[in-house]
């Protein structure tokens, strides 16, 4: 058995309020921090500090590794007290990191489009996900459309690289920008044209915006993955804290931790209620 | 000045010797799976795995955990696969090492927990049975045993004559006079006694005016019960005559150094490894510098040696 | 939507109203004239001052405290002016202000605990008094009472008919079932129940291996122990029928709103203050806002609103 | 009853290490900050911080009022977690302060002369007493000597602003600079050469120190205060954690507050066990 897995001591190189009240944290890493798959995410502490007690998990939103330099990126909204105190970091800063973790999203051959669906900072592990086709060669020439809602004009950020990487249809609750409406209504609209066969969807946001997202897609021939998010303790397996129900193999109800088997699911596979 | 390979670190519990008194804490550590990267199991004195029933169970909904200060609260609910499934598909894997494997087990009635007890004690690989008669996150079993003098006595006693592995009763800090406890488990044939357990907790969302627990009550883990356990750990030590295992908040190696002073013959880590997959390592090597330092060239000579009367100043 | 200044905030504990439900916690507030500088009493619902002994206490010898995570062990042992100083010297400064007082009592005997209270009901000036059963850093009385249902209705009862004053009393939640001794204090006539006292925990220097407070053991208090206290206010919310004062860490509104909505009618905030003097102000401040941006009209709704059933996501 | 306390919000400008684990800090307060009297002390949080929970009590070392420019400088070794969480403070670090705190030296006319005696940080508050006089018109010409004691020469710290305001002499308990022996051993060679009818004595140090400075001054009819320490949780006398034993009137036994009665008390009033 290989010891190689350690928590990792990163510095803080950036740390930038993109939109009030939302964050792009970008953390230096040793070579030994392995490339992160599209969905997967990190733990995230302060070193030395025991407020937050616990780990935070974030989405890789971006990663580079050039000769020795490893960057990952993350984008969060501060919600509670752990986020906030991650907005206070600032350059030079010391943090822990934990990861890669979680199952990532399946990526597919060239031949497939590709619809990725964000809410809120869902727009995070999605812009990943796009910049991971982009990059690769099969992928810089596939078909992809972004659908990104949030609640308000305010709220939407980070859209200028999911730009740049794919077509990008906006959303808001209160009507500020673009539809006026869910994403996922949004998306609804669009979906009779898809040649859904040839399609897989990608998506993460709010709880409420999957469950819709599952019903426009029940009884559809189509692939579809979303990231949950669930409260974590460990981030790797061991506290069985960050469970939801999934349906096994015989549609029974199964607690499956979103940190391990998750945070990447089949949408069919999970109970709603 | 004693040499670091020189120091003795062995623990005694029953016929079981530890290597080292270092070991993480049940329900914090899986079935060993997954910390085997991080980790050197050869090392530790031993593992504990998560609580097992005799069937799977569910465990409670979700969300089962939540942050407070120096601390959390867990509402698992005793979710596991079953004795079975642990000795047909985990036990291979964790007898590839050297460090013994201890069973924690977990009944809803006294019956389910000698049940477990014995097909445990058939199984290959398992080195002795922690008795978790403290679990405050379930409806039936759990504290309920672990809180009452009688009901001690009778869970270890009936559990001890179904293994012939050491028995390891896990006491739930929620009494009033846990020596007590201690007692009745001792005199019932009890080889150790592991205390803390998680102290029963809750946390309110104050916008949805809910629990934060689906579960309503939770564990409460961490730093911040530490200084209760050790008192614990102190009290149970002076009034029974078989180990103590020290469990509470122990995080940095100095805590678990603070243990064995208090009478621990040995510690568990817990919710340290949820933060730092490391803890259990760090510990042990920090009790081994301290002992080396302070010139201690058998382990036995810390633990219980708090002293009483204050140095002059 | 409901104005600031319209929010009903009074409080009844037995013939006694309480403009406000925050208080400081007995202990952390000394007899009300450190603070004086810094708090405007006149707007509290109440002072609770340190508790009171027939004759002056010297209590304990340091030292006395030790920092733990998110919180403190304390061995203070009861120190006090004794109950005719306090009246003389303490009580004149304290009728000034508009805001009741309400005189944290101790004993070893029974006895001693009726003549205290005797010897308050005299004196002008105090409006109710809490019984401190619940003090674990002293060798006779205090928590020997709290800790046994029969004892708790035998000082209970005494003390009611030694006074004529609203009895609080005071638990201590180093036991194994609060509701017991909740409702033993209930059946015993009390007008309300303050829950928690400190729990009892330790802490050891690991150079001179000696306990960290010359009385080897202290009580917990602060944020640490938020999450057992909530608990305790909830279990025993939902058994007795009399007012409950919730404490234990509270430091922020939230936590105070914590409280009320698991069945506290009023809060008192003890250790924060020894960190922020301003501790009460902050957390009435605090709670006023928060009825007023939820539109809660009166603080009555708020107490014991938990809701079990968890809304769909 | 006015009320015009309250916490103080102050900023780190500069956090310094001026010997191996020794520290000297600079605050700027606000203005409502209150000059402190030497030998009192603050009480010092780091904002926003839960670690470490209490305050940690700091004589104040040297303080400007300029203007609306309130400066209160701190020296301090790291000994703890409260230390060492302090020693990381950087510029533009919010702390927060109370005070300042406790009984103060008693200050006297210019006809005394002054002994101070400092043991390790016990230079803290002297030098504090010095700068005192030293700025005072009476105090300005009288003679002063302080000697000062530590361990060994790399804990003699700040000894140069000591010995502008008066005249200094040196022990370490290792020789390695000055007299080779306890600081109280160094002034207790010089005592008989004082007018002790003459001169007020201050010292501050560990306890150890102050008993053996105790036992030098016994039945001598000289006034000495000296400066305790003890473990603090409030700082302002509510809570009675700091008590020191203090003979009453009648000798007897009675415990006095070191935040509230001290941290400064009568030589001759201490109970030393
Ligand atoms: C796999 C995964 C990836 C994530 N990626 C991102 C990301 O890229 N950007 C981002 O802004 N957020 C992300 N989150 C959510 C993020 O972890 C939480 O917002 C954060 O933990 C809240 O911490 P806090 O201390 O600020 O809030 P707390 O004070 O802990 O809680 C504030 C609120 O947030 C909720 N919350 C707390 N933890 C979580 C959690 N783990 N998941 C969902 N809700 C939670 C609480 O229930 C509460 O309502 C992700 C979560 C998961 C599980
Ligand atoms: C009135 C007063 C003025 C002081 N002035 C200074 C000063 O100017 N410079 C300076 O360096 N130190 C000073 N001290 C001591 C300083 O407060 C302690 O060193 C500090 O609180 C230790 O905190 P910590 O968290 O680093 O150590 P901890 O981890 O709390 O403790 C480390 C060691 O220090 C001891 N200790 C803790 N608190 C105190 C305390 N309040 N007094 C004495 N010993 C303590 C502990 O018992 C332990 O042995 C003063 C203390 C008092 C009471
Ligand atoms: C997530 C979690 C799961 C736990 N599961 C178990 C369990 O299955 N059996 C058991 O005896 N104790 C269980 N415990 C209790 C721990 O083993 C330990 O007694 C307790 O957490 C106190 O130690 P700590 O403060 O180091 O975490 C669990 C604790 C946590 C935090
Ligand atoms: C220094 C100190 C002294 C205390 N003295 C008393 C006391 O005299 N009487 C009493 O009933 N409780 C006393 N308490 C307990 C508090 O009133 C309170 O119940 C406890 O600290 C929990 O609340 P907290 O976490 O907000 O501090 C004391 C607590 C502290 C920290
Ligand atoms: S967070 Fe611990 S198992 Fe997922
Ligand atoms: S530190 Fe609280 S009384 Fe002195």
């Amino acid at each position: 058995m290989p010891l190689n897995k350690r928590i990792l001591t990163g510095d803080v190189i950036s740390n930038r309020e993109v939109a009030e009240g939302h964050f792009l944290m970008a953390v230096k890493l040793p070579f030994a921090f392995e490339t992160p798959l599209p969905g997967q995410f990190i733990m995230l502490r302060i070193k030395g500090k025991s407020e937050p007690f616990l780990g935070r998990p974030l989405s890789v939103y971006a990663f580079q590794r050039r000769r020795e330099k490893v960057i990952c990126e993350v984008l969060y909204r501060v919600v509670g007290k752990g986020t906030q105190q991650f907005s206070l970091l600032k350059f030079g800063s010391t943090v822990e990191v934990l990861g890669p973790l979680g199952r990532s999203f399946t990526i597919f051959p060239s031949e497939k489009d590709v619809i990725l669906i964000a809410g809120g900072m869902g727009i995070a592990p999605m812009t990943y996900v796009a910049g991971h086709y982009r990059g690769s060669k099969a992928g810089s020439k596939m078909k992809m459309i972004c659908y990104t809602g949030a609640r308000s004009m305010d709220d939407l950020v980070a859209l200028e690289r999911m730009e740049v990487l794919c077509k990008t249809k906006v959303s808001t609750d209160d009507g500020s920008r673009g539809y006026h409406g869910m994403v996922t209504d949004l998306f609804k609209n669009d979906f009779p044209t898809l040649n859904i066969k040839k399609t897989v969807i990608y998506a993460c946001g709010p709880r409420p915006m999957l469950k819709a997202l599952a019903a426009i897609l029940e009884d559809q021939p189509v692939i579809c993955e979303v990231s949950l998010e669930e409260r974590m303790a460990c981030g790797v397996g061991v506290c069985l804290g960050c469970v939801t129900a999934i349906k096994d193999d015989r549609g029974n109800k199964q607690y499956k931790r979103v940190c391990k088997e998750g945070p990447v699911f089949n949408i069919k596979d999970i109970m709603w209620d | 000045m004693v040499h670091l390979r020189d120091i003795k670190t062995d623990v005694k519990i029953g016929s079981l010797t530890l290597r080292n008194p270092v070991m993480p804490a049940s329900g914090t550590f899986g079935y060993g799976e997954e910390f085997a990267e991080y980790v050197d199991y050869n090392l530790l004195g031993a593992i504990v795995v998560k609580g097992l029933s005799l069937e799977p169970r569910a465990g409670n909904p979700p969300p089962r955990i939540i942050e407070t200060a120096s601390g959390m609260l867990n509402a698992i609910g005793m979710e596991n696969i079953g004795v079975q499934a642990f000795i047909k598909d985990k036990l291979p894997f964790l007898r590839q090492f050297r460090c013994a494997v201890i069973a924690n087990i977990y009944g809803e009635t006294v019956e389910e927990y000698c049940k477990v007890a014995e097909v445990l004690s058939g199984a290959e690989g398992v080195h002795a049975l922690e008795v978790n008669i403290s679990c405050p996150n379930v409806e039936k079993g759990g504290v309920a045993f672990g809180t009452d003098p009688a009901m001690v006595h009778e869970v270890t006693g009936k559990v001890k004559s179904s293994t012939n592995l050491p028995v390891i009763v896990k006491l739930s800090p929620n009494v009033t006079d846990i020596t007590g406890i201690a007692v009745s488990a001792q005199d019932a044939g009890a080889d150790a006694i592991s205390l803390i357990n998680t102290m029963t907790g809750m946390s309110v969302d104050i916008i949805s005016r809910t629990s934060n627990l689906a579960n309503l009550t939770g564990g409460l883990s961490g730093p911040a019960i530490k200084p209760i356990a050790l008192r614990m750990v102190w009290e149970v030590y002076n009034k029974v005559n078989i180990p103590v295992i020290g469990i509470g908040g122990i995080t940095t190696p100095e805590d678990a150094v603070e243990f064995m002073i208090a009478g621990a013959s040995a510690v568990q880590i817990g919710t340290a490894n949820l933060i730092n997959p490391l803890a259990t390592m760090d510990v042990l090597e920090g009790i081994l510098t301290y002992l080396e330092v302070q010139d201690i060239a058998d382990l036995r000579d810390l633990v219980g040696s708090l002293k009483l009367e204050r140095p002059e100043e």
